[in-house]
């Protein structure tokens, strides 16, 4: 205890209980005041309504949350905020569109592109890998295999090649960024490396720009869905219940992404639990020297979270591309999920994915109350998150920071 | 960092020499001669007897532009860069100050001189009140309740104020008028802008060095630590936020007053996170870092990329033929801000005051190297 | 003999299910250097949390100069003349050693933002006063050769020299020192002691010690609280510490840890 | 190669290829006689805007317009044999990189004689610059704003190629009043973008407009972001309210979106999507091919809207065989083959009237400015390729001729509109999509639309 010690207040005595007490029962008091002057807008409402903007909210914050994980998944690792994810959304989801919307992809760029991201993967932790003849070998097999599966022919393979393809490339995009722009800025003030990550989005931005130009891309992502059978959109008639509408529809494509949300949240809670390099990002992120004075190698940690990163930022692109089209616009996206990010708390997988939801929840009922006043977007989320700072100051799952002296 | 060494020889022989800005007469010269030189551009910009100009006119508009913003991002220094609370929320402020200082000349007959210090203390006011979750908020969850205030004032002057702010149209302001002098040419309006900025600046770097300042910078440095000497953490913080919202404020109503006409469009987001990147790239915490930051942003973006894209644009199309020529001429732009945002993180990621101050102090203890 | 200026009247602390401290009582009178020794864990520098605020105790007052202080925030019990040193340094990294002492002149000068910011005229009065005082503990501590130096850039001992500096620029009636010495070698050691003992007696500040070198400890000290696992085990002049069965088992134990 | 072919079908089914012509300018084609001889000679055409930010995708092909018009142009005698030469700049949207782009032209030795802008929001914020350096602008829509200042008392030195937003609007209600048949009850719910120019239309005076023509206007609009999701949600909220009819004014995906929403929630039948003259555009045609109706046919089928110019649709008009020719002979991609590629054209039509009329009243290159240029536009009547028509009568600063017309989808063997998905002409591009042929089909004939500035 005499080494350091912790602001928090023990939270034994009785008095300090009152306080507790006293403190959520005029949260509960305003929460109250709140329904109750709320409850008007509410009952002008058929309920078949609320409930769908209920549910609807909660499948847009899929969205969201996949956004956020992304955005969390840096910070957890490397304390940097990343501006760049949604310009790593677009990428991704181009990238993805590459691959999947061709034909066939002709033999020297599917090369040139295994290469490149065999190349990156390799040499995750550093160059000098490349003097183990060992991996040379499993570069060039994997580099061979890769070609191969990016070649595969047809329609048929589209969801195949677009989604190694648009994964692997998304993955090598994120190595790129930590090799080239972040590795450099080890030891620097940590706010340089968030200004850096705004550096990557323009780079980004002017890249996508380069190659693919401004027109908005519709990507039919949907329509293999489509093809094998699911059903277009999910409806529901409530005409003579209780919901008093008579139809509840939802689309394919945001029951699609929510699913992707759930799953990514799925993966990478086992990830973490359960992986070597999940266990010591998890290390790292407590404390990166004390890290690697036991030997994690920080270094390619780091390079994997952005990997990671990147490899949901596609998803969230492919999800959003889906769902309305690739272009210029889909980047702002990532501004509206940095109150999903904090309001969970930014070292909270979880709560990442709670933010997210509570964030699409808020909008959609904003949108739904509050009609013409743009409450869903700009106001709501942001004075949500602005009373959860104030009552939890690090989000709803953050760690409580422990601060020493 | 730099004040501990001088040319050898040279020895202050009272504490106010010590504490004096300028210590020596090569110091002082050079300073009044920047001054007297900046005072003197607009004067340059004027068509000589031979139809020539020594200086470009469009420089007289960029100096001004830069010295609005080089009161905001002073501003934005105290807060961040001293006291340590990162703010995304600076370029808000700025709107508070532009649309109440629209609003007083507009509906009241304020003066300039009169809307300008009004308006300003009030946004201070207002910074106080996002300023506020500083209490319990600390970090990167306070920079994200300050963005909010990127949200919520925005949002607040387009709906509930739309008679104030004329909603998403733009709002006209009037020609600020002193003596009978019209400001609304830039000439004049930069005998305005210019002393201020300067007059600012110099405030921020007494503030800095004074009481206050070393109270702020002990928060930014240790909070804890500042206060178990006494310092009431809070309240500096408040003090801090005051004081650079009343800078966005000057800076907001300058802007508004300066171009006659504004819109929300103005004060986005993008602003308050490109206003941060000037502060760090110019190096937070140092004097003159907003001046470096914001000079090498704005000449970066409005002078160098322009200056470099048409050149760009004629040979780059023919090394890649593969991409449309629009395409690239479209990507030009934030590629090479980008661009050189990296190239100048990673070479000096302190910031330009960072890299002046090690010049100045290799310049003083020339020949040494050491 | 001299009034009692700090009392600590049965204070008990936990963490959780850990009772950093329990029960513990004692006086410290006006002048005096008192020390409070104990192995690691014992409890010694949430004692000192307690005494200035950082920690809130869950049961006992603290008195200082005969006012009840358990309540008041740190800073405002900085205000009432309480300074300390930590034992992980906790200097301002980016300033100067001068900027440091400066800034812990805070309390006694008056300049604000406003004035400030004009700089000519009040401000720079009181700058140049305070200037005065804090070169003189300067001097003092001999740290001329350092005063506008980073303070991130100077080597350990010299940071603790300068963050006794900013205490004593507090001009604290009760300063409280957490390990001064711990990490230094015996040169070093000497000096730091040196310099306590020229506190107490040109400036008459009371002290509270905290130090892991027994030996030290008694030959400066005039009163000694001895802690072990949040429990005050001993108290007494240090001839009679030095012989207290508990204290030396307590020690003892710690050397096999 | 395969878009070259897709390229080709396109052109021979809906247009009739005419031969470039080796000298000269189509006869059609009618400037005003020069007297003075410029050869040797250049004119910038200045142009700033957002060229890679959110309204790239109108921006880039303008460029590329431009690029071809200029060249077609100077092969043939540019202005009085002076040649013409694009000077871009990309502001990215930002107002700040606006002023300095505009700073530089407006400070450059020989100051421009005129500006071509295509934001809204530029030539608000450059309104009383340009009235001060005395430089006028061509602008292709705008706002009352921009043209007409905030009390729209002061004709400024804005013009505008086509009717502005609140017109626009307001020959919509008209459109909708005049055809019971097809919009019985109309109650229209207006959905947009926030911001300058997706709240443009949506004013007092085109409200009043509307309920005075029969057509109900909902009091509270609906606004989305670029980005959103879904937006299910605002649209429900207005046809829970009584909305028939859609208005947007937004461009590209905008008008998708709420066209793919009243899809998806089954309201194709009762609904109606109307928009913008940006929103009857190919983009909008192309985007809509992922979102599909329940008739086999892109969900933005039947969206009507202002089309103040002619269109590629429209096989034998001379202009657009021309600019049909020449986009085949560059080789331009079918997703530039739209509204601002065919109004660049139009543009450097317009400059060599424009200079041709200078450079005959003030004798010399040198001797043509603002100012002169801004009485020429004052009282121009021309047909730039005889696509609209140019002309401010009244101390108007837009004109005013607009019409509405429809998106439709080509059937099979190109004769007229396909009436689903089974008769449509499809067409396999690759990418996983399937290519329908958009066609705007003109509903009525040219018209002056109602001018709706604030105090008319």
């Amino acid at each position: 205890m005499s080494s350091f010690a912790q602001t928090q207040n023990p939270a034994s005595s009785a008095a300090f209980d009152a306080r507790r007490a006293i403190k959520w029962f005029l949260i509960a008091v305003a929460l109250v005041v709140f329904l109750i002057w709320l409850a008007p807008y509410g009952m002008a409402q058929k309920p078949g309504r609320l409930v769908e903007s209920a549910i609807r909210g909660v499948l847009v914050g899929g969205v969201y949350a996949l956004v956020a994980l992304g955005i969390v998944i840096i910070n957890k690792a490397s304390g940097v905020f990343n501006f760049a994810h949604g310009y790593m959304m677009l990428a991704g989801g181009l990238i993805f569109h590459a691959f999947f919307s061709v034909a066939q992809v002709a033999l020297i760029p599917a090369f040139l592109f295994s290469a490149f991201v065999v190349f990156m993967l390799v040499t995750l932790n550093g160059w000098r890998m490349l003097r183990d003849p060992r991996r040379l070998v499993i570069g060039a097999v994997g580099t061979a295999l890769l070609t191969g599966v990016l070649m595969l022919p047809g329609q048929d393979w589209q969801l195949i090649r677009g989604f190694v393809g648009g994964g692997l490339g998304a993955a090598a995009l994120g190595l790129a960024v930590e090799r080239f722009t972040i590795r450099p800025l080890i030891g620097q003030p940590l706010f340089t490396a968030v200004m850096m990550t705004l550096a990557v989005g323009e780079v980004l931005h002017g890249l996508t720009q380069m190659v693919w130009g401004s027109v908005e891309i519709p990507l039919p992502v949907f329509d293999v869905l489509k093809r094998i059978g699911l059903p277009e959109r999910l409806s529901i008639d409530g005409a003579d219940t209780w919901l008093d509408v008579s139809r509840i529809v939802f689309n394919l494509e945001l029951v699609v992404a929510f699913v992707l949300a759930v799953l990514a949240f799925i993966a990478f809670v086992l990830f973490f639990r359960f992986t070597n390099v999940g266990l010591a990002m998890r290390a790292t992120a407590e404390n990166q020297q004390l890290a690697q004075s036991v030997g994690l190698r920080v270094r390619v940690i780091l390079a994997v979270a952005w990997a990671i990163a990147a490899l949901l930022a596609a998803v969230a692109g492919i999800a959003q591309g889906g769902a309305t089209s690739l272009s210029q616009n889909l980047p702002g996206l990532a501004f509206y999920a940095f109150p999903a990010v904090l309001l969970g708390g930014l070292e909270s997988i979880g709560g990442a994915f709670v933010g997210g939801i509570v964030v699409g929840f808020v909008q959609e009922m904003s949108r739904r109350l509050f009609p013409g006043l743009q409450v869903d977007t700009e106001l709501a989320p942001y004075l949500v998150l602005m009373l959860v700072l104030v009552i939890r100051p690090d989000g709803l799952f953050g760690q409580k920071r422990i601060e020493r002296i | 960092m730099s004040s501990n060494i001088r040319p050898s020889g040279v020895f202050d022989t009272t504490y106010s020499d010590d504490i004096a800005l300028n210590r020596t007469r090569g110091e002082k010269a050079v300073s009044y001669g920047i001054v007297a030189l900046l005072l003197l551009i607009p004067l340059l910009s004027l068509e000589g007897p031979f139809g020539i100009s020594l200086v470009p006119q469009s420089l007289v508009g960029t100096i001004i532009r830069i010295a609005i913003l080089v009161i905001s991002v002073q501003g934005l220094n105290i807060l961040t860069g001293y006291t340590g609370q990162v703010s995304l929320g600076h370029a808000a402020f700025m709107a508070v100050g532009a649309y109440s200082g629209a609003y007083l000349a507009r509906q009241f007959g304020f003066s300039f001189w009169l809307a300008l210090p009004t308006s300003a203390l009030f946004t201070g006011v207002i910074g106080l009140l996002f300023g506020l979750p500083s209490l319990r908020v600390k970090g990167f969850y306070l920079s994200m309740a300050t963005l909010a205030a990127q949200f919520i004032i925005p949002w607040t002057l387009r709906y509930p104020l739309e008679h104030i702010s004329n909603g998403s149209r733009p709002l006209d302001v009037p020609v600020p008028d002193l003596f009978g002098i019209n400001f609304g040419a830039d000439g004049a309006m930069y005998y305005i802008v210019i002393p201020l900025a300067m007059a600012l600046s110099l405030a921020a770097r007494n503030i800095s060095r004074t009481r206050t300042g070393r109270a702020m910078i002990s928060i930014r440095d240790n909070d804890l630590a500042a206060e178990l000497l006494g310092i009431n953490v809070f309240s500096y913080k408040l003090q801090a936020f005051f004081v650079s919202a009343v800078y966005a404020g000057i800076a907001g109503c300058l802007m508004a007053f300066h171009t006659n006409n504004i819109s929300l469009e103005f004060f986005a987001p993008q602003v308050s996170i490109e206003l941060l990147a000037m502060l760090i790239i110019g190096g937070a915490g140092f004097p003159l870092g907003p001046m470096f930051g914001v000079a090498f942003v704005i000449l970066l973006t409005q002078n160098v990329i322009p200056a470099l894209v048409p050149s760009l644009y004629s040979a780059l199309p023919s090394l890649l033929p593969f991409l449309a020529p629009v395409n690239v001429f479209a990507a030009l732009n934030p590629l090479l801000f980008g661009l050189a945002l990296m190239i100048f993180l990673i070479v000096e990621p302190r910031g330009l005051a960072y890299r002046w101050e090690i010049l100045k102090i290799s310049w003083k203890i020339r020949p040494f190297s050491y | 003999m001299s009034s009692v200026k700090l009392h600590i009247d049965d204070v008990s602390l936990s963490f959780g299910g850990i009772k950093a401290l329990q029960h513990i009582s004692f006086d410290v009178r006006e002048g005096e250097i008192v020390s409070v020794i104990g192995p690691n864990g014992a409890g010694k520098t949430s004692l000192i949390n307690s005494i200035n605020g950082f920690y809130k105790p869950q049961s006992g007052r603290i008195l200082f100069g005969g006012r009840d202080i358990t309540k008041l925030p740190p800073y405002k019990r900085a205000q009432l003349g309480i300074s300390r040193t930590f034992q992980n340094i906790a200097l301002y990294t980016n300033m100067t050693a001068l900027d440091n002492l400066m800034a812990a002149r805070h309390l006694h000068m008056k300049s604000n933002m406003l004035t400030g910011a004009l700089f000519i005229g009040p401000a720079q009065r009181e700058e140049i006063e305070h200037r005065v005082i804090v070169e003189e503990i300067i001097e003092f501590l001999e740290m001329e050769a350092i005063r506008k130096s980073i303070v991130g850039t100077l080597s350990y001992g010299l940071r603790k020299r300068v963050e006794l500096g900013r205490a004593l620029a507090l001009e604290p009636e009760l300063l409280l020192l957490d390990e001064p010495m711990a990490g230094m070698n015996q040169e070093e050691k000497e000096d730091m002691a040196r310099f306590i003992l020229d506190i107490h007696e040109q400036r008459r500040t009371t002290i509270l010690l905290i130090e892991h070198d027994v030996g030290l400890v008694m030959d400066i000290s005039n009163h000694v609280v001895a802690l072990d696992f949040g429990q005050k085990i001993a108290e007494g002049p240090p001839a009679e510490i030095s012989q207290n069965e508990a204290v030396i088992r307590a020690y003892l134990g710690q050397e096999n840890g | 190669m395969r878009k070259a072919l897709l390229l080709v079908l396109l052109a021979v089914l809906i247009v009739v290829p005419v031969g470039a012509q080796e000298e000269g300018l189509p006869d059609f084609i009618k400037h005003t006689p020069c007297e003075v001889d410029l050869t040797g000679q250049t004119i910038p055409i200045y142009h700033l805007g957002d060229i890679s930010a959110s309204y790239a995708f109108i921006t880039q092909p303008l460029l590329v317009g431009l690029t071809d018009a200029i060249a077609y142009y100077n092969a043939r005698g540019g202005a009085c044999g002076a040649t013409f030469e694009q000077v871009n700049r990309d502001t990215a949207g930002d107002p700040a990189q606006s002023q300095a782009a505009y700073d530089d032209f407006s400070s450059r030795e020989i100051k421009p004689d005129v500006l071509v802008l295509y934001a809204s929001g530029d030539s608000e914020l450059l309104r009383t610059q340009l009235a001060e350096d005395e430089i006028p602008v061509m602008i292709s829509a705008g706002s009352v704003d921009g043209l007409y200042g905030e009390n729209a008392d002061e004709p400024g030195w804005v013009f505008a190629s086509n009717p502005i937003y609140v017109d626009q609007f307001g020959d919509f209600c008209e459109f909708v009043a005049a055809n019971p048949e097809m919009y019985p009850d109309p109650v229209i719910g207006y959905i947009s973008w926030p911001g300058a120019f997706g709240e443009a239309a949506f004013q007092p005076e085109s409200i009043a407009y509307c309920e005075a023509a029969g057509v109900d206007v909902l009091d509270t609009p609906e606004y989305f972001l670029p980005s959103a999701t879904d937006i299910s949600t605002n649209v429900q909220n207005l046809v829970d309210n009584g909305a028939n009819i859609l208005y947007t004014n937004s461009l590209a995906s905008g008008p998708v979106i709420v066209a793919k929403t009243v899809v998806d929630l089954g309201l194709e039948d009762d609904v109606q999507v109307a928009g913008v003259n940006w929103a009857l555009d190919t983009s909008v045609a192309l985007l809509s091919r992922t979102a599909i109706g329940s008739d086999g046919l892109p969900a933005v089928n039947g969206l009507v809207g202002s089309l103040p110019f002619h269109w590629y649709s429209e096989p034998d008009h001379p202009g657009i065989q021309l600019v049909v020719s020449q986009f085949e002979a560059n080789e331009r991609q079918l997703s530039q083959r739209n509204i601002s590629y065919l109004l660049g054209w139009a543009l450097v039509d317009t400059y060599v009237e424009l200079y041709a009329q200078a450079v005959n009243q003030a004798g010399s290159l040198e001797a043509v400015d603002g100012a002169l240029m801004k009485s020429i536009l004052e009282t121009i009547d021309y047909y730039p390729l005889d696509l609209y028509h140019l002309n401010y009568p009244d101390g108007l600063r837009s004109t005013s001729a607009n019409r509405m017309a429809m998106i439709r989808y080509a059937n099979a063997d190109m004769t007229g509109p396909a009436t689903s998905g089974d008769d449509a002409l499809k067409i396999d591009p690759g990418d996983g999509t399937t290519l329908f042929v958009p066609l705007l089909i003109p509903l009525e004939d040219f018209a002056p639309a109602p001018d709706l500035r604030p105090g008319q």
